[in-house]
């Protein structure tokens, strides 16, 4: 049933979501909604000397929404941010690819299994939610820091 | 199922309607298509589509505007269109606006009452009265038009069980309100509100009301004069009508009263550059070239269900209900949001599996080939209040069997196995 | 006739066109239909009715809420069209709102400028500037925008030759204006706009431009980058598209600038009882459900239109308005109102013939088998201006032949006669 | 030629209009516009004891309604009251007939000519403009005269 959609390692993320649960410290914490189906979540970000310290998320949503944000956390924790943001770019193109771009499995790792959900406009926009919001909390957080250090300098 | 139901499903000749629309035939995913999605839209039979398609190929022109055989056709067939849809709902010719959904429907009435020259001027102090479970279409226009002129909204709660809270009624509607609207049928619980309630609080205080028709109409007798209302509204594509039409029902004198919504082509009685007059209801609220074919579609929709019946329909629903609620009642780790019987209730029927995502339950049976909807349905206060991010909601219509619903029902357990919720 | 337009007219094969218009064979009194009412809407090919058919019949749903079979295809196919017809104007799916008509279109832009939030707060001393010849659509929403906001309405005025007065240019589009809002080609006069010089004008004193496309997107290749606007409007039924549908093209960052229209499904992000949050454009201002099957039927007319060319199009209309303007200027006792060469110029060509009144020429027409359209055409103020009640309006499009307008000129020989003018 | 609408009566009408231009003396005058076509009449009138004394007119329009208004003066002048708004109603009911009416020569005399138009409905306004600028003018002379003569009782 649905094997084209529902991957086992969706399912496996939905059901045993890594780095779940909001954790201390962090430099921002957004809170994003998908309006039409009502999913939401909460990042917390800390980013460290242009390194993705941690990752911590809380939310509720379908299995394509969760499994995403949970295989996010193990793609851009502990990256640069730079290279953390090109990640994001991969998987953000995969989407709208509607089901015509192979990933890289080298860049996705587990992220390749939503390939599928691309040619599903309606799902789209779970799988993106919890990687908006990373990318949503992480520019605040480098913002904040070049914000910082000006105040320092000045 | 009653006797009465019994009689009923043979009163409606299900197989043969089914015939009159081609989609039904169709696979989804190798598997027979079972539409329950009705609630959102309806598809639209044969007769209605060749009825559209017969005038555009051989009648059609503007109307109103010209004296060519053709102008004078088209008027006619448009014109009498708005006679058929106006009796379908017990109405008269003048008293009936097209738009092009029940969504125009309430904003028209929305901005007139905010426009100069409103039979009411709203301002801070006056209240505007909805309900908890309106759709979204019955609800942000009276927020954006509270918000343009001061005015407060206020709001009917909901009971635990889908239903109105009327303890509240006298104290929400009352000497302040200038208007009170609700839904006729909830999209989402499925629950009918008791319109002669409301209306009766809504004279008693001299609000105006005005009822969302568009779960109501597709599936049981209306009669706005019965119901005593000031405003009716309603949508074509949920009762196998096109997309593209609905219609505001009006009293004639107050539509009379009322300044336009827009402006433009058609609704003008003399334009100056320096200021212009408006043409009579129902002229006055159609600005610009009317949604012509459609509006003789939807006549033609009216004219299939009146042939069937819309008592035979509306058992027919019910029985359809009947089962569904029966078969969700005895599953175990399922349950209703919204009444849960037929009584007072129309046929949509939002559920939860527990443990299952709605999305990823409605994700599920499409691929066991059944289309239900899945989200908030437009009434997002109403997943609100009863805790839930969304529900699935299947809703069936005149051409659904009661296999279908079995086949539904057999299909939950299979999702509940896929998700290991079994 | 020029080499050019020669070749142009064997460029576009009227006759196989012709077989695409079921209409057109017909007899009226017993006489071959004559259509030359083009302006007022045309009719529509097999190929674009049958587009909307196998949509409907096959591929039907409602839009953006769903995650079953139909609803993605549904939501595809419109999102599809989205694009095409974006892409016709030389547009971006993004920048395109589907609305029923053009009115609607023009409305939305003057109410969503008086709604709190607008970009622009219209107020008492700021100006809003149009011309002496928009149709009604583009007028009457305007002098209601004044009169909400206490804004003030002005207008270019027109020469006796039927174009804009530009010598009060710079006057009536000042520092006060906020917006200007002008129609591309006039459907009474057929003049064509010099679009540059208007919006160079109101680029200079920063006001927005609004240019209504109703009359220059069915006939001739339209780029609105190039053009420069702000604002384009358009609508379906007169480009070989059904009834119900139009569209507005906007800037993106203006559209998601703008406070919402109309309220309701759709067009919402987080809605709560005391307040909502709406989505961005386009969605933001197609409010229920929208109108699918028409935006489908409509891609379908752009992609017509395209196959045949534009170009192609707008040389045969050229050629037949010459052979119209010519016939007209050497017949005793009928005179042309607007320009009467085809330089910057549509195919509408309004007449009067001295002695019969507009009705009466048009009723003749008819029993001769010819739909011309009477009356002030929706642009009252052009009719007062020129001193005559009303005209008569042949307006010729891609399926209309050289021996119609020899047919036409011909009858109005007869309509003389009969009314004893000649 | 549009043998079934334009009847000679109509033609004759149109050409040789009777009671045609503004008259004194006069009680009431009103002006009436159709605003799908721009045609316009001017109608004055004026009611002597309870009779229809003299009706004069001025417009512009097409030959249907420059017609019918001809016709009305002639069905009208001399007539009660009474009587004129009875031949108005025949009028009217004619009008909104579709063709289905056969018309009573001895009430409406010249006026059966117009049965043909009520299968135009782009037309009926036409044939009605100066019939219900006659009723609108005399409803108001007949009013103003109760006024005055409930002035004198008073
Ligand atoms: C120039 C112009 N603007 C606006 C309109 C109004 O179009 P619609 O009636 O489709 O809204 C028309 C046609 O009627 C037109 O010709
Ligand atoms: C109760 C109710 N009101 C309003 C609407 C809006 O209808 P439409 O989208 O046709 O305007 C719907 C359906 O979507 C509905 O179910």
């Amino acid at each position: 049933m649905t094997e084209s959609l529902y991957q086992e390692i969706i399912l496996d993320h939905y059901r045993r979501p890594h780095h779940k649960g909001l954790r201390d410290p962090f430099d921002v914490e957004v809170h994003h909604v998908n309006p039409t189906c009502g999913d939401e979540v909460t990042v917390r970000v800390q980013v460290v000397d242009g390194v993705v310290k941690d990752v911590s998320y809380d939310g509720q949503g379908c299995s394509i929404s969760q499994a995403s944000t949970s295989v996010m956390t193990d793609l851009v924790i502990g990256k640069q941010v730079d290279e953390a943001l090109t990640t994001h770019e991969a998987f953000l193109e995969l989407m709208q690819s509607k089901g015509q771009l192979e990933p890289d499995e080298d860049v996705l790792e587990d992220g390749i299994a939503f390939a599928g959900v691309s040619k599903y406009p309606a799902r789209v926009k779970c799988a993106l939610l919890g990687w908006m919001a990373w990318k949503d909390a992480t520019a605040q957080a480098v913002a904040n820091t070049v914000l910082d250090n000006s105040k320092e300098a000045s | 199922m009653t006797l009465r139901e019994v009689a009923s499903v043979a009163a409606l000749d299900v197989e043969a309607v089914r015939k009159d629309f081609p989609v039904l035939s169709r696979e989804v995913h190798g598997k027979p298509l079972v539409y329950l999605d009705n609630a959102s839209s309806s598809h639209k039979p044969t007769p209605v589509l060749d009825a559209e398609r017969e005038f555009v190929e051989q009648h059609y022109s503007n109307v109103h505007r010209g004296v060519h055989t053709l102008s004078q056709e088209a008027t006619d067939t448009y014109e009498n269109a708005r006679t058929t849809v106006a009796s379908f709902i017990g109405g008269q010719h003048d008293e009936l606006v097209f738009t092009k959904n029940v969504t125009e429907a309430i904003n028209l009435v929305a901005y007139s009452f905010g426009n100069p020259g409103s039979p009411v001027m709203l301002g801070p102090g006056d209240e505007i009265a909805v309900t908890e479970m309106e759709h979204h279409s019955n609800l942000v226009p009276w927020q954006m038009l509270a918000e343009r002129t001061g005015a407060t909204l206020r709001w009917l709660g909901l009971t635990d069980d889908g239903r109105l809270d009327l303890s509240d009624l006298d104290e929400v509607v009352n000497e302040r309100t200038k208007l009170f609207a609700f839904t006729h049928v909830s999209n989402i619980l499925g629950t009918e509100n008791p319109v002669d309630v409301l209306v009766g609080r809504a004279r008693e205080v001299g609000a105006y009301t005005l009822v969302d028709g568009a779960q109501s109409v597709p599936h049981q007798p209306v009669d706005v004069v019965a119901l005593g209302v000031d405003f009716f509204a309603f949508t074509g594509h949920k009762m196998v009508g096109p997309t593209g039409v609905g219609a505001l029902w009006g009293r004639t004198e107050l539509l009379n009263a009322m300044p336009p919504f827009m402006g433009g082509g058609s609704m003008i009685e003399v334009v100056q550059m320096t200021g212009s007059t408006y043409a009579p209801a129902p002229e006055r609220f159609e600005a610009g070239t009317p949604v012509i074919s459609q509006a003789i579609a939807l006549a033609a929709a009216c004219d299939y269900l009146t042939e069937l019946g819309l008592d035979n329909i509306k058992q027919h629903e019910i029985a359809l209900t009947a089962r569904l609620l029966d078969g969700l009642r005895s599953l175990d780790g399922a349950s209703v949001l919204g009444p849960d019987t037929t009584e007072m209730r129309g046929s949509a029927v939002s559920f939860v599996v527990d443990g299952v995502h709605p999305h990823d339950v409605g994700q599920s049976l499409d691929d066991l080939g059944i289309a239900v909807r899945v989200g908030h349905h437009c009434a997002a206060p109403v997943c609100r209040r009863y805790g839930v991010p969304a529900t699935a909601r299947a809703s069936s219509y005149l051409y659904n069997t009661e296999a279908e619903i079995d086949v539904l029902l057999e299909a939950i357990l299979q999702v509940q196995a896929f998700w290991g919720v079994r």
